[in-house]
């Protein structure tokens, strides 16, 4: 149960890649892990790269938007990447859409989206 | 609307902790796989499952599921049970409503799990337990 | 129950510092003085700093948002600065999520934040 | 779902007033602290205390607060009573909804409160009052 998810620094980035099925507290626990690691390291961004997981049900995916709003709070932005269609298709018929939630495809786009973003709050690269 | 069915290989999966949730995750995906379920059905009945057994322990206060092959002249599906003795749902309208919860859930669980399988059955007794039983058939 | 939080100007920001556990009247208190002091200094940034607030209930986060509502409406913009993690965790799961305030890890980068938008605005430094 | 629990070092705050709200805010804080909570932990239950505290004065007319240690085998926690003998709520359900007010609030206060504690429980009787007790355990 002391399991975490590993939170990497890319830069200005914080990168977390989910690679197995978590359980509940596992979950809970990197959401507040990223909140503090945010405000510890100023980060602006938090890619979280969900390329292996195979469902989003909707407590991966309250957390995906808590996050989010945390990292807005805390003046970060986040991009959720790699999610698979059938899991954006089962997440839309669960009736949770991520409103909130930037997406890209890949990693590469995540980065340089926040990396834009950056540029154009900064007005410097 | 269901015909004579034979269920087989039935397996039972205690849920007592956030482990087991996820191992009754994992169990279900091995069914859908092995009954030939599409890659958006399997993603689907392995959600509602996940949504369900989540119930059974934070609601129900722990249980079990029960996973089966289920046939049906030539079809095949996937169908599970998640049980407990907890304090059952009162109002079970109000339980399907989208967003409505007890607790500190998104209120998306029963409702969404609805969406996601092909049938689906909710019997609960105030005092005496939940059961929810879903089915997905391979197309 | 006539004190008051002490609202400093700096240069063209006026800066609160947020030092103690507020009681609701004070807080409403705050909120009028703000308005008042950006019509009479002619201000165009508030920082509000929180770094010491231990909790923000939905009292507070009201005020903080209506405090940037309207300071943006005096054509003054607001800037929360030092919120902790727990606070920022807290806020969103208790439903409150400041949409409409900014936010900057630090009094300075909070400072530098409006500099920029002045420069923006005003298209001198 | 509760097993027997002791309740241990129990302290009562009267809420007539500002001043009182901030009072059980600290009282609480002391408490989580004592008890060991998480330092996220210990902010939810103080925020959830300080909406709680602040419908006893503004909506109940005041009241108190009893605060107390709770234990329940090994796990330790923090239990969090508050009291008054205002008007009650007639509609539980309405008033526990995300954003619903009768005053000027933003309606988050019930339901936030909800979500930020491992257990929640309202009673209220129109005409006789509110009751709002809850539980935070330490992890
Ligand atoms: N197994 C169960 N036992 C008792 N109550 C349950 C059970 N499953 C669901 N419920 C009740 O139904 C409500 C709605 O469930 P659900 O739609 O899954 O949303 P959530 O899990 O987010 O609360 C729950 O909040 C709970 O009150
Ligand atoms: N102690 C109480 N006594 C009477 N009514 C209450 C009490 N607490 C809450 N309520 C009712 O519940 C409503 C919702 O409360 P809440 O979610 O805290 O939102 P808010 O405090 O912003 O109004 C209140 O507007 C009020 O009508």
């Amino acid at each position: 149960m002391s399991e975490r998810v590993p939170v990497l620094k890319l830069g200005q980035v914080l990168l977390v890649s989910i690679q197995v099925d978590l359980e509940d507290q596992i979950v809970l626990d990197l959401q507040d892990d990223l909140a503090e690691r945010i405000v510890s390291t100023g980060a602006t961004g938090v890619v979280i790269d969900i390329t292996a997981l195979e469902i989003v049900d909707s407590f991966v995916g309250r957390m995906l938007a808590n996050t989010a709003a945390i990292s807005r709070m805390l003046d970060a932005e986040t991009v959720v990447v790699g999610m698979r269609p059938a899991v954006a298709i089962t997440l839309v018929e669960l009736g949770l859409s991520l409103g909130g939630v930037r997406t890209a495809l890949t990693l590469e786009k995540g980065l340089a989206l926040l990396e834009r973003d950056r540029t154009v709050r900064t007005g410097r690269p | 609307m269901t015909g004579p069915r034979a269920v087989e290989d039935e397996q039972t999966v205690p849920i007592g902790s956030n482990d087991d949730v996820v191992r009754a995750r994992q169990t279900v995906r091995t069914y859908a796989q092995q009954c030939g379920l599409s890659l958006v059905d399997q993603t689907k009945l392995v959600t509602a499952a996940s949504e369900l057994a989540r119930n059974t322990l934070v609601y129900g206060g722990g249980g079990r599921m029960r996973c089966a092959t289920v046939r049906n002249g030539a079809r095949v599906g996937v169908h599970a049970v998640f049980e407990d003795n907890g304090p059952g749902i009162p109002d079970l309208d109000l339980a399907l409503t989208d967003g409505w919860t007890s607790g500190s859930g998104m209120g998306l669980g029963l409702s969404g799990a609805r969406r996601l399988v092909d049938e689906f059955a909710l019997h609960s007794e105030p005092g005496s337990g939940t059961k929810v039983s879903v089915t997905k058939w391979a197309r």
